[in-house]
């Protein structure tokens, strides 16, 4: 047991992993969306239940429309996924303690096996970021054989969300821990970075002024973070550019 | 009727008997849960003890726990390597299994012993990494033909032994606990 | 017996037709009418419990099953809706069982004395409003069968529940108030099921014997359970506060446009006693059109007083609705100033002004009548009408309110699926509950009435007579 | 305690039961029995309503209800003190939420609210039962018109002197004055 | 990334890997009695547990992106780009990444089948049979009554496809593919040689320019290879040359690639030459001197009022070009597709003459030819195609066979494939799919899935570097299918004659080798290897073989301004008011529609899921009465179709969209009775270099009364405000 003085309080920190995402290159090609689904077996879920607010996208982009025709403008992309919050709403509101903050990575974990599906932190969640599994949707055979066995298959009555990709962290911790060393910066990246042909997306160490991400935010320097006002900290900085 | 049973059943005869039956519901039920635990039916009957007594180490035919998260089971051709140089192979009726899968290419349907829930992120290669020895988890292989479970694989017993190692490392014991080492 | 009338002799005769404690019958004759209403069933019954039970196998218990093993995409609930009818129904049906505890405790404690004949009816609403409440808040989960997860024991891996999560304390709560609700149900019924255990044979005879538990009405006894009821009539007001104030708090203290208010908690305890009083002076009109001698135990007088609650509450929630919509108004943000105008001018706008209508204009247009009040067809319409309104209310906090939130991309309407059997089907359940018990459990606390008898008089001002009423305890 | 008294324990006095119709005769019975020598803990009143002892003329009953409310308050005070103050701790390391502290301030008084009114509650439903000592089977001293209203002064004439206390109830308008019937309930 | 050799006995693996059934079971309790199969035989390099990765290309469409395959226990987990590779540079895009749902779709057709033609239901045969048939129609036919018609990936096998045909006489193999219709690359390339003397997909160096002026190019999409084009925009917007660079769209629909530029320009369809050419006049004029030839007769007052764009406009955008460098202007799209596009092209291309922009950085190149590629060899255009139609009507064909492209689902309905087909006795088809066509084959002799198969695709655009991109397989075939390379082959063997001699190969990795074998003496590669085998193991590691230096091409611009450039406007078929512009779905393409997670992605645009809509612009919409989702009929002169309406903001209001991909009537369970394909509404209308004039259609629009819920991922309510209640 240890004391409480111990526990480290996240608002005093900057968080550990992040991502800067920049919408101004961010074409909307969805290749993002894509590799994530491939990379954490998300379900897909048909027509009817797509269209009816129950897609399984862990990050989603979203455009808004500007003006009337014909100066009508697209507002830049803007792809959301968990802003994987410092001071998450989604954690306190759980009952069973299945949503909570990782201290070692600095992340809002949900931990599908005790998750009793009260959806209170779907609710909670500012940025509307959250999946639930409607139903236990159908994956016919042979297309099971391209689930990640790195990646826990999600059943009926479970919530589920971005995880910055934890099973590499923790394959790129594991993999420099064999060669005993750290993890280095742009070693590895989450499955979205890895795929966006724009390279909007880059994730790494917020936490380490020389990674990328940290390099970014410096030099963009007027990035945002959404809804920082309700005091979240999140951990995702877009920069709308233009 | 029912209140001549009822009163049959206050008799001490009547006592005794209820007592056999709940004795009767309860072993069976204990039956039932032991045989869960019970080592499940394998194709071949296959001799941890005769292996290890040959001084074959665990490695040797599971090197993937040095490696990566999935020890593994040997392949055939690594089984028939030696078993096509040992004249039992041809006939013993242990091995008749493994020397006709081998020869019509049919794989050996293992049923695997030691399994963790799929929400479970087990990396073995961490574990050797840190020391540990595959009885720790997997029990004394020279004393057992089948492999068998010695322990549940619960959360209980991976925190427990989780706590044990971090010891006073403050930051380790954060890191092994964290609910997000392994369930994503 | 014969003594009282003696004391009323001077009484006038409209008085004791009025008011049921000064037209007082011999206890052994008052027994005898209670008994006999439980015992008397018609056909009738029987085809609607019959048609209930229909509903409840399939609304209920057939629906859910389907829904526990197809998964929660059967019901209509999405993003952002991910709470549906399900939470309107748990929060209308806890509202509803605020009305049995209002009555029996506040009413006890304040020696409200035309509570006396209906305090059980009221409280039988309690428990069987609570578990139709459990049924949809237990529906509403993904996975169900790890309901007990959330009970406050250390699991094998000593995980405890998450203290901070305010559906945490809702279970708590409820657990509370169920539990102590059905124990204030039953503490006072024992001594009519003793009655009842005294006048019946067979397997009446065998369950009154078993439910009175032994009791003859010693001193002792009477004075343990005088002294528990005392205890109970105090100490469960606090926690039927405390339950609708923390079932308010699932939504005060998300960080939702809407729902971040302070102001929730009496809103909802407000609420909460405007459709159980509704639902009361609905279930009584009911009892007492249905149930034999009832029409002696249940006079208007009583609607007449029930109905002036309801007015007042009426008011009380209207006021405490304003005060709400005032601050969200005048201080909220865009999001705030969107989800008031989606409430107003949505696609269920037309809900919106419907409760209004029928939780502010419809009591008080009809209510400040005294005739009208003790009219039970009158004061039964409007009781339903409150209780359409205050579901209407419900529906709005929460599905309504949880289209609209800080990201626009997400705002979707909900539809609901299921929810419509399941939520038919609890409803199903509380009347076919409620009508079991009524042929079960003596529904008129006898000795409650007895004792309000003894304790009533007529006594002459000059040359006015007036009721008086002796503190007995 | 008065509620068990039973003339069949005491063997060579008689247990007698005097049914009366209505509040008063029953306390000028219990006075009379007082004069007649017996005393209190040797009677008893059965009734249909909460009578008062102040009504009767009885003394106070002693009862553990709210004792046992007020104890039941206290552990389940405590249970919510080890729910909200001691849970947290029992992980290796406690779980964090949100930013909030390890044990929270608010939520912690809606806990121990909760679970201490659950405590007494609950206590105050089994204090009902111990002092009572509910459930009671056994076959107990009664008459069914109890129920009905009347008001049954119970006691035991120590043997010798039944006919002195039957013709002071009759005389006090008791309906009957019988040797108490053990009632199978 | 680790890089793995494979091995050829690689493909005798018989053991699944462990994890599958595990898997299944999910979150619930872990199913005790799981059987796990071990290797027969386990690679050297392998472990359970641990992930090999493998370098192939994909083959979603032709532009050949290298990718790393992670597989598993012999199982494909995931697409990622290949770091090395010069096109994509270790991205990938959606379609890439869903590769994997048609590797393991449910709908695969597992067995080589015979069938009557158009029946679903088919019998399997063996690939002996098969092979015999396919001998047999070799030798049973005459040489020119057969021919192949193929897809535009794999290269190799249309290699060997080609050296079979010409060494026996067979007639060539014709090529075709949607999106190279859509993108008109026969007009782009037709366009370079006129202007530049030389046919070649020109390579536009969107990274390195300033200002991007494009006409219709969708680059950002599916255009040539949008990965690279993806790459090229990030360039320019964080500026690699310091400076935020601006793109402008001239379209008449908001495309996702208009969605990214600073300014849409919704000019009138039909003018994009005009608009070009006086862009151009405009900017010499204000540069002062000579009015070149190609812009002497283009007046911009009306090339304003043609097109609807402000004379001020185009006077700002004339400013760029006299004051920024680095200023580049892309033909493309729908611009082409119109029966002036060739003129579009070519005023396009020049006014990148007024930039001078030329073989310079953020200008117009010449992409690379792939190692071993004389020229660009470009797909067919639809014109060709309507010959081969044509051929296969009268009778002049007597075999088909089909590998890599439907045709019945990609060639416009007017075209009339499917009559086509039944004047032909016999046709074949290599599909791994049960599409339209294979449907309407004779046989099936289903062919491996892009990540089963060995081969190699020619980076034709998108690379600075002159690139042969080399496909391995990353698992072993999963169904009994069989390699068309390899059946082709033995099919030669078996009948013999100058058909042997014309594939003596043992095998499709033989035929590989001798391919890549002059490789071996090239310079200037990312590798190099003493002998063929180690080429070839580094060819698998690598990914493919490409240059290291840049190998654009600068075209030969000495007479492009001296030529006389028509302004013509592009002519529109049909009695409708309104402008039908198809395009192709960004996330689907022409052959995505059987993915189910292709389908669950939103459009970038309109983010419908599952299903095709048609964009009409609000305004529009408001005058004929229709609502989001109002089922519409379209009429053209060649067909008509219904579908649910969009209420699309930025689309002209004479214009309606709908896009393409959709529409299948066959092709698995996910792409099966879903949406409309707007190619049945295209007429055989065609513009000067035979591509067809898609965009050149005049549509109606009728009512049906009909209601049809689209499924869309944003909020009609939050986005467009729709039920939100009236303001207050």
């Amino acid at each position: 047991m240890i004391r409480p003085e111990e526990i480290k309080m996240s608002a005093d920190e900057s968080g550990k992993w992040g991502m800067v995402i920049d919408q101004d290159i961010c074409t909307g090609c969805q290749a993002c969306v894509a590799a994530c689904a491939m990379e954490n077996n998300i379900s897909f879920v048909g027509e009817k239940d797509s269209g009816y607010g129950r897609s399984m996208h862990w990050i989603r982009i979203e455009r808004f429309w500007e003006g009337e025709y014909p100066e009508v403008k697209m507002t830049p992309n803007q792809p959301m996924l968990c802003q994987q919050c410092g001071s998450a709403t989604c954690e306190p509101v759980c009952p069973a303690f299945a949503t909570v903050h990782s201290q070692a990575e600095q992340l809002n974990l949900q931990v599908y096996n005790r998750c009793v599906g009260t959806r209170y932190c779907a609710n909670n969640c500012p940025y509307q970021v959250r999946s639930f599994n409607w139903r236990d949707y159908e994956r016919p055979e042979p297309l099971s054989n391209q689930l990640n066995p790195d990646v826990t298959v999600r059943r009926r009555g479970v919530m589920e969300k971005c995880t910055f990709c934890i099973q590499r962290i923790h394959k790129a911790q594991d993999k420099a821990k064999s060669e005993g060393r750290e993890v280095l910066d742009g070693e590895f990246t989450t499955a979205c970075a890895q795929a966006c042909p724009a390279n909007a997306i880059t994730f790494g160490r917020v936490d380490d002024p020389e990674s990328l991400v940290s390099q970014l935010a410096k030099k963009r320097g007027h990035g945002i973070k959404h809804l920082e006002e309700l005091g979240t900290l999140p951990n995702v900085t877009y920069f709308k550019g233009g | 009727m029912i209140k001549r049973l009822i009163d049959w059943l206050k008799q001490p005869l009547g006592l005794i008997a209820v007592g056999i039956a709940l004795l009767a519901v309860f072993s069976f039920a204990a039956y039932g849960i032991s045989l869960t635990q019970q080592p499940p039916e394998q194709p071949v009957q296959f001799p941890h003890q005769t292996h290890v007594a040959f001084g074959i180490q665990c490695l040797y035919c599971h090197p993937g726990a040095a490696k990566g998260p999935a020890a593994g089971i040997p392949s055939q051709a690594k089984c028939w390597a030696c078993h096509n140089q040992i004249a039992k192979t041809e006939t013993s009726l242990l091995l008749a299994p493994l020397k006709q899968a081998v020869l019509s290419g049919q794989p050996l349907e293992w049923v695997p012993v030691a399994q963790v829930p799929d929400f479970v992120q087990f990396n073995h290669r961490a574990h050797v990494a840190a020391g540990q020895n595959c009885e720790n988890c997997h029990g004394d292989m020279s004393k057992v033909t089948i492999a068998e479970n010695p322990q549940v694989f619960n959360m209980g017993f991976c925190l427990d032994c989780h706590k044990q190692v971090a010891g006073d490392d403050h930051e380790k014991l954060v890191k092994l606990v964290d609910c997000g080492t392994c369930h994503y | 017996m014969a003594d009282h009338k003696n004391h009323a002799g001077h009484a006038e005769e409209h008085f004791r037709e009025k008011h049921l404690m000064l037209d007082p019958l011999p206890r052994g004759q008052m027994n005898d009418m209670v008994m006999e209403s439980m015992h008397t069933t018609s056909w009738k019954f029987w085809v609607v419990f019959a048609i209930l039970s229909a509903i409840v196998g399939y609304g209920l218990f057939y629906s859910w099953g389907t829904m526990i093993a197809e998964g929660l995409g059967i019901a209509g609930v999405n993003r952002p809706s991910y709470w549906g009818i399900f939470l309107v129904n748990t929060v209308f049906w806890i509202g509803i069982s605020h009305a049995g505890t209002f009555i029996s405790a506040i009413l006890r404690v304040f020696k409200a004395e035309f509570r006396r004949p209906f305090t059980r009816a009221a409280e039988l609403m309690t428990t069987f409003g609570l578990v139709q409440a459990g049924f949809s808040v237990f529906m509403h989960m993904g996975r169900v069968w790890l309901a007990y997860w959330l009970m406050p024991y250390a699991n094998q891996r000593m995980l405890w529940p998450n203290l901070h999560s305010p559906l945490t304390w809702d279970l708590l709560a409820i657990t509370t108030y169920l539990l102590s609700s059905t124990m204030y149900l039953f503490l006072p019924l024992i001594p009519d099921l003793a009655m009842a255990r005294d006048r019946s044979t067979g397997w009446r005879k065998t369950f009154y014997k078993t439910l009175a538990l032994g009791f003859r009405g010693t001193e002792g006894e009477w004075a343990h359970l005088r002294n528990a009821m005392n205890i109970f009539a105090f100490a469960i007001i606090p926690v039927m506060f405390s339950v609708h104030t923390i079932v308010s708090w699932d939504f005060a203290a998300a960080t939702r446009p809407g729902w971040n208010s302070s102001i929730f908690g009496p809103y909802f305890v407000v609420g909460a006693l405007h459709s159980g009083m509704g639902a009361v002076i609905m279930v009584l009109a009911v009892v007492r059109a249905t149930m034999k001698h009832m029409k002696y135990f249940i006079r208007p007088e009583h609607f007449d007083a029930i109905a002036k609650l309801m007015l007042i509450i009426s008011m009380a929630w209207a006021y405490f609705f304003f005060n709400d919509y005032m601050v969200q108004w005048y201080g909220g943000d865009k999001w705030t100033h969107q989800l008031l105008h989606f409430h107003e001018a949505g696609p269920l706008g037309w809900m919106w002004f419907a409760m209004l209508i029928f939780n502010i204009a419809i009591p008080w247009a009809v209510l400040w009548n005294q005739k009208w009040r003790s009219t039970p067809w009158i004061v039964f319409i409007v009781g339903f009408f409150i209780n359409i309104g205050m579901w209407f209310e419900r529906y709005i906090i929460v599905p309504i309110s949880l289209s609209i939130n800080r990201m626009p991309f997400t705002w979707r309407m909900y539809e609901p699926g299921v929810e419509i059997p399941l939520g038919i089907g609890t409803l199903a359940f509380f009347i076919l509950l409620y009508m079991g018990a009524s042929k079960l459990i003596p529904l008129i606390p006898v000795w409650e009435v007895e004792e309000g008898q003894m304790a009533h008089e007529l006594k002459k001002f000059g040359r006015e007579t007036v009721v008086s009423v002796s503190e007995l305890e | 305690m008065a509620d068990n008294i039973s003339g069949n324990e005491n063997s060579g006095s008689v247990s007698l039961l005097a049914v009366f119709p209505d509040l008063g005769p029953a306390a000028d019975a219990i006075e009379k029995l007082r004069d007649l020598g017996l005393s209190d803990d040797q009677m008893n009143v059965i009734s249909g309503i909460p009578a008062t002892e102040a009504m009767l003329g009885r003394p106070n009953q002693w009862t553990n209800v709210p004792r046992l409310a007020a104890g039941g308050a206290v552990l389940g005070f405590f249970g919510g003190a080890f729910l909200t103050f001691v849970s947290p701790f029992l992980y290796p390391v406690p779980i964090q939420v949100g930013t909030q502290g390890i044990v929270p301030g608010p939520p912690t008084v809606v806990v121990l609210f909760e679970l201490t009114m659950l405590g007494m509650l609950l206590s105050t439903f089994l204090g009902v039962f111990l002092d009572s000592y509910f459930p009671n089977y056994r076959p107990m001293e009664y008459v069914k018109e109890i129920s009905d209203g009347k008001i049954a002064v119970f006691f035991i004439c120590p043997g010798e002197n039944c006919e002195k206390f039957t013709k002071a109830m009759t005389a006090l308008g008791a309906e009957k004055v019988e040797a108490a019937e053990v009632f199978h309930l | 990334m680790t890089d793995k050799f494979s091995r050829r006995d690689f493909l005798k693996l018989a053991g699944v890997g462990t994890a599958t059934t595990a898997i299944l079971t999910g979150c619930g309790p872990a199913s005790r009695y799981v059987k796990r199969e071990p290797y027969m035989l386990m690679p050297e390099y392998t472990y359970n547990g641990q992930s090999t990765y493998y370098a192939t290309t994909c083959r979603e469409c032709a532009a050949g992106c290298g990718l790393v395959v992670r597989t598993s226990q012999g199982r494909a987990i995931k697409t990622e780009g290949n770091a090395n590779h010069p096109l994509n540079l270790g991205k990938t895009c959606a379609r890439g990444q869903a590769t994997l749902h048609g590797l393991y779709n449910p709908d695969r057709v597992t067995d080589p089948l015979q069938r009557k033609r158009g029946n679903v239901s088919a019998a399997k045969m063996d690939w002996d049979a098969a092979i015999q048939t396919v001998a047999d129609a070799f030798k049973q036919y005459k040489p020119n009554e057969a021919a192949f018609l193929m897809g535009t990936s794999s290269d190799h096998l249309f290699d060997l496809v080609t050296d079979l045909c010409s060494r026996t006489g067979l007639n060539l193999p014709v090529r075709f593919g949607a999106l190279s219709m859509f993108e008109s690359r026969a007009t782009l390339a037709k366009a370079a040689e006129n202007l530049f003397g030389e046919a070649g997909l020109p390579f536009f160096d969107v990274g390195g320019a300033q200002v991007v002026f494009s006409f219709g190019a969708n680059f950002l999409e599916t255009w040539l290879s949008p990965v690279s084009y993806t790459r090229g925009f990030a360039g320019l917007r964080e500026g690699q040359t310091k400076k935020r660079g601006s793109f402008i769209q001239f379209e008449s629909r908001m495309s996702s690639t208009a969605g990214k530029a600073d300014e849409w320009i919704p000019l009138q369809p039909g003018s994009e030459a005009l608009v070009a050419l006086a862009i151009g006049r405009l900017a010499l004029e204000m540069r002062g001197g000579p009015l070149p030839r190609a812009f002497a007769d283009i007046d911009p007052r009306t090339a304003a009022a043609r097109s609807g764009i402000e004379l001020e406009t185009l006077e700002r955008y004339a400013e760029m070009f006299v004051n920024s460098t680095g200023v580049l202007a892309i033909p493309g799209g729908a611009a082409l597709g119109q029966t002036n596009g060739l003129a579009v092209a070519e005023a396009v291309l020049t006014l990148n003459a007024v930039a001078d922009n030329f073989g310079k950085q953020g200008g117009v190149f010449f992409s690379p030819t792939a190692p071993g590629q004389e020229k660009y060899q470009r797909s067919a255009s639809v014109k060709e195609m309507q010959d081969l139609v044509q051929k296969m009507t009268d009778g002049e064909i007597k075999v088909l066979f089909v590998h890599g492209v439907n045709p019945l689902f990609e060639l416009p309905a007017s075209l009339e494939f499917k009559k086509a087909l039944d004047g032909v006795e016999q046709v074949i088809s290599f599909s791994t799919f049960p599409d339209e066509t294979a449907l309407e084959s004779d046989f099936v002799f289903p062919d491996h899935h892009g990540l089963e198969s060995w081969g190699y695709q020619r980076v034709s655009t998108g690379s600075n570097q002159s690139a042969l991109s080399g496909s391995q397989p990353v698992v072993s075939p999963f169904y009994n299918t069989r390699s068309t390379a390899d059946v082709l082959i033995a099919a030669a063997q078996l009948a013999g004659g100058d058909f042997a001699k014309a594939l003596p190969f043992k095998d499709e990795v033989e035929f590989l080798q001798e391919k890549v074998a002059p490789l071996l003496n090239e310079v200037d590669g990312y590798f190099s290897a003493p002998d063929i085998n180690t080429f070839m193991a580094s060819f698998q590691q690598y990914g493919g073989w490409w240059k290291n230096s840049d190998s654009r091409v600068i075209p030969n611009t000495a007479d492009v301004f001296n030529r006389n450039l028509k302004a013509a406007e592009a002519e529109f078929a049909g009695e409708g008011e309104f402008f039908f512009m198809p395009f192709v779905s960004p996330t689907l393409a022409e052959a995505g529609a059987n993915k189910p997670w292709l389908q669950e992605l939103p459009d970038p645009t309109t983010t419908v899921m599952w299903n095709t809509w048609v964009e009409i612009n609000p305004e529009t919409a408001h005058e004929l009465g229709l609502e989001d989702d109002d089922v519409v009929k379209i009429i053209s002169e060649a067909g008509e179709l219904e579908v649910p309406v969009y209420r699309y903001p930025a689309i002209r209001p004479d214009t309606i969209a709908i896009p393409f991909g959709q529409g299948h009537t066959a092709y698995g369970r996910y792409a099966e009775q879903r949406g409309v394909n707007p190619a049945d509404l295209l007429g055989r209308h065609f513009n000067e270099a035979g591509d067809l004039a898609f965009a050149g259609m005049k549509v109606r629009i009728e009512k049906t009364g009909k209601k049809q819920p689209l499924s869309r991922l944003e909020s009609i309510m939050g986005v467009y405000g729709v039920g939100l209640g009236e303001e207050h």
